[in-house]
């Protein structure tokens, strides 16, 4: 299959939308995607036909409903190299699993003056978790820092890991674009002891993905960017990790026995998914990664980086010094996030402006404020790229971008 | 589709009904040991008295739960009496051959385990519940609670 | 709008599927109810039209999905009678909804030996939370039982209510359908001092909800019980409640800053609403609110107690002493769950030989286990009744029933 | 659909450009609030001191944001600066008023506050924002945070 994105492009219902008479520019993938007909079709399908609460009914629709939801857990193990499909616990979003992973693992093995070591580009998600262990047991908190080119400055890591419990940072930053050197961070975190977390919220979507290559003990991601639905995020952990932790969520379908005076845990991955699950979201997501499996996660990075070079180059030549593009410059080290500073029109003026045109870029502090005050900004305009744009669009926002001179008066 | 007649075969029906070996031994020097289905909430209790020779002298089986985990239990506890913790073992292994539709896929016929040789006896007319799958986890409840009865009286 | 079972049947796409030549007759509500077109219409539309990430963008389609989403929580606070919005709290789940409260209301309330009184009815998702704060915090549960019609014995109430801090208490039973007193429960907790929390999951489908009027603190339910999508619940509270609750879940959206140092949380509803919520299935939820209201929740209610009604009655003219109905034999007074004992054949295979007519209940425990061990059984299947069930479905039930007489030869 | 032409007006742009009361005030005397936009990052900080006769001396604005939050807290500045601080109030909530539209429906013109009597000056330049939804948030940002001055200021 040869990767042509105008084919990609028309499978995705959303981007053909016409506001005033004006297609639409959809560059904010970053901070969720659009999904494509097949994944809504999935997940219209199982309504349609097979909805029934899974795995506790003997009857013809709950077991349909059950394979459909175990089928879209094994295609989803398999789509990041997990060797048990119960290794895969399913969530509502990324968050959830990072708060998962804080609350059950750090109950377990944290205790006060413990250290966890983040790096000073995580999203909230990976930030704020920690804190509420900081203010519940007492650990300390130490942060990688973050270096001008916008990389991980990896100089003092051995002493920052040095005594360390847990290593937990991001594959790709969502303000960035920087990816982070994962397999060489495992190495660090265990070699120092150290458990590592890794958050591949931006990374699973864009990259292929094997985390026993990764060499690390636990992983979070989230669907909806990732073609799939909202409602759903997936925390991914080895057998013993998992098995060592204590639930999280109480409730049905986690346990094996209830009784006035107690309850024993179910087995993986059961144990961590308290209550009926999002069952058609895990299925649309079964279809979102059967998608990027047909396209092939090697095409879909090729055509990223092909992308972000185009785009990087496109606007340098265009503005100049006008313009400025945080974040690695190798577009080979780094996903397709562009955080703009153009002149000095502040980041929401510049959405505002090209809302004008149907061009969506999202304006802020992408919930990555330590980042922004280590980078001295209050916000950023961030254009970010995926596997349904194409050199058209950059133009479309070049041209956008341009049209805030008239309001601005430069 | 698969028809009833599969699973509610005659044989399967008379153990229900006339659960064999249904009771309680004394611990020690038996051994208990529960299992839980936590989907539908049947419960298996199954005691064993292994002499010292490695003999399984006695069994018994408690618990509450469907035709088919009921069945199951009672045909094995007739299948185990008097035969030694090794062969017991690999009855276990052989019937959960028998029930793993996953690598033979879901027709009866072919899904007879990798050693056949055994003889399974009343147990092969369980072979029907692989057209089910979601009663394969009630057929298998009692031979997983047996192969932790067993754990228990090797350490003991 | 008259009350049309044949019109409103039509409307699920599900109910009209045939399977080897044969209609199904789906009697499985209480786990899992199905959806009208129009929810799958909106997720749909929502999906094709106007999806973004909400909250965060100032550009059109992200203000669209962010008016779809707040919308359909003013919606949902109508639906229940809430005096606020911001009171309506989205998680993923009934389930969710009860861990969320009972951690964060529970470490900001109860210490080592405080009170907490449930009922022997609950559903595990009302029994675990517990457990695990009587793990970690050493609080202790008293219970309040249950008598030989399936109701509350509010006997000893007072005693057991005396010096508690908690009350939290089913609506409605998932496996007898018996009613509670709540408005009678609320007088008492608040008499004595204590909070009240109520699980309404098998209550706000059936029946016309009033949290004002009921006079209960906070209430958790789930949108898939009432013809919502997988992958919604909601916690309720009271705005002072839920202003002095510390936060759950940390990340984006529930900060309104964050450093290296720490964080202070958002305003609520945001507060407890960290990372991307469930968009479309809030949004489906609304759907499925504005569904239930055109059919006014009056004659929902007036639907069900005739049909539990006819069920009961027509049940046991044709098993007589053959069958038993579990719970209160009163239909105005329970919802239209009937956990059935039919001779003595196992629930699992009443289950399975209803199944081979099509014929959709559930066999099981039900997710409450401790109600299982004091009515002394092992397993009930469950027949429930929702407004697209109509008397011809308990009529293929009872012929399907009589059908296993042939396998179990009596 | 609203054009940019009603949100970015001259006089807008004019304040964004040439913020007026740029600054801080030493506290005390004067009182100092924090805003945050948490959606957007803005920060808005307002130093104010009130005199004995409770009129408002001085003001200063500080912090970081979009031209909307911006030349708002600037127009604010200079409308409230030797008002009193019942005078400042009033003008809270007319400024309010103006950027409700939930009552008032989006039609800029209708969305005029209650009490259109005060004297709005170049503030009323803003009222386009209302055909903004999100953008509200940034043009009453300063106004919520001088409302927290003003309490920080009557309990000091
Ligand atoms: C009474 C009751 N409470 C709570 C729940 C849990 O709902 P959910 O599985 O959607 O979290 C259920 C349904 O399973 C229920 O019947
Ligand atoms: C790097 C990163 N981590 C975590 C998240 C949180 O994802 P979610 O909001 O789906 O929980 C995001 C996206 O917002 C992200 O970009």
């Amino acid at each position: 299959m040869t990767f042509d994105v105008a084919t990609i492009k028309a499978d995705f219902p959303l981007l053909s939308r016409v506001i005033d008479g004006k297609p639409i520019t959809y560059l904010d993938s970053a901070a969720s995607s659009q999904r494509p007909q097949s994944v809504l079709d999935a997940m219209d399908r199982y309504y349609r036909e097979s909805h029934a609460n899974v795995h506790r009914g003997a009857y013809r629709l709950a077991t349909e409903a059950t394979d459909a939801m175990e089928g879209a857990r094994q295609k989803i193990a398999d789509f990041i190299g997990a060797p048990h499909a119960h290794e895969v616990i399913f969530t509502k979003n990324a968050t959830e699993s990072m708060n998962l992973f804080a609350q059950s693992w750090g109950r377990g093995h944290l205790h006060a003056g413990d250290v966890v070591v983040l790096t000073e580009m995580e999203h909230h998600a990976n930030i704020v978790p920690w804190h509420m262990l900081t203010e519940s047991i007492g650990i300390e908190l130490r942060w990688i820092p973050v270096d001008e080119n916008g990389e991980l400055d990896l100089t003092d890591l051995d002493r920052l890991l040095d005594g360390a419990k847990l290593l937990s940072v991001t594959a790709m930053s969502n303000v960035l674009g920087t990816i982070t050197p994962i397999k060489r961070l495992a190495d660090a975190a265990h070699a120092a002891g150290a458990t590592i977390v890794v958050d591949g919220s931006q990374y699973v979507p864009h990259l292929p993905t094997d985390v026993v290559d990764l060499g690390i003990d636990a992983f979070v991601f989230t669907g909806h960017k990732m073609l799939g639905p909202t409602g759903v995020g997936v925390l991914w952990g080895k057998t013993e990790l998992l098995d060592a932790m204590p639930p999280f969520l109480g409730g049905g379908d986690m346990i094996l026995q209830v009784t006035k005076d107690g309850f024993t845990t179910n087995e993986l991955p059961h144990k961590f998914e308290a209550g009926t699950p999002a069952i058609a979201e895990i299925v649309g997501l079964g279809a979102a990664v059967d998608y990027l499996t047909a396209l092939g996660m090697e095409d879909v990075r090729a055509h990223e980086v092909s992308l972000t070079a185009y785009a990087m180059r496109s606007l340098k030549e265009r503005f100049g010094d006008d313009i400025t593009i945080h974040g690695p410059s190798e577009p080979a080290s780094r996903g397709g996030v562009l955080s703009l500073i153009y002149k000095d029109v502040h980041p929401h003026d510049i959405s505002q402006v090209l809302d004008q045109d149907n061009v969506y870029v999202r304006a802020g502090h992408h919930c990555a404020k330590p980042l922004m005050q280590v980078m001295g900004l209050n916000a950023t305009a961030r254009a970010s790229l995926y596997l349904y744009n194409d050199e058209a669009d950059v133009d479309t926002l070049a041209d956008a971008l341009a049209s805030a001179d008239d309001i601005f008066g430069f | 589709m698969a028809g009833l007649e599969d699973l509610y075969k005659e044989i399967i029906l008379d153990h229900y009904r006339n659960p064999r070996n249904r009771g309680e031994l004394e611990t020690p020097p038996a051994v208990k040991a529960e299992g839980f289905n936590p989907l539908c909430g049947d419960e298996i209790v199954v005691f064993i008295d292994v002499d010292d020779s490695g003999t399984i002298a006695d069994v018994a089986i408690g618990g509450q739960g469907c035709s088919i985990s009921q069945s199951s239990a009672s045909m094995m506890s007739a299948a185990i009496k008097g035969k030694t913790t090794d062969e017991a073992r690999d009855l276990i292994e052989s019937f959960k051959g028998l029930m793993s539709i996953h690598e033979k896929g879901l027709d009866g016929a072919a899904a007879e385990g990798d050693k056949p040789d055994l003889s399974m006896g009343d147990l092969s007319a369980l072979r029907g519940v692989v057209k089910f799958p979601v009663r394969i986890k009630c057929a298998v409840l009692s031979w997983n609670t047996l192969a932790q009865a067993l754990d228990d009286a090797r350490t003991n």
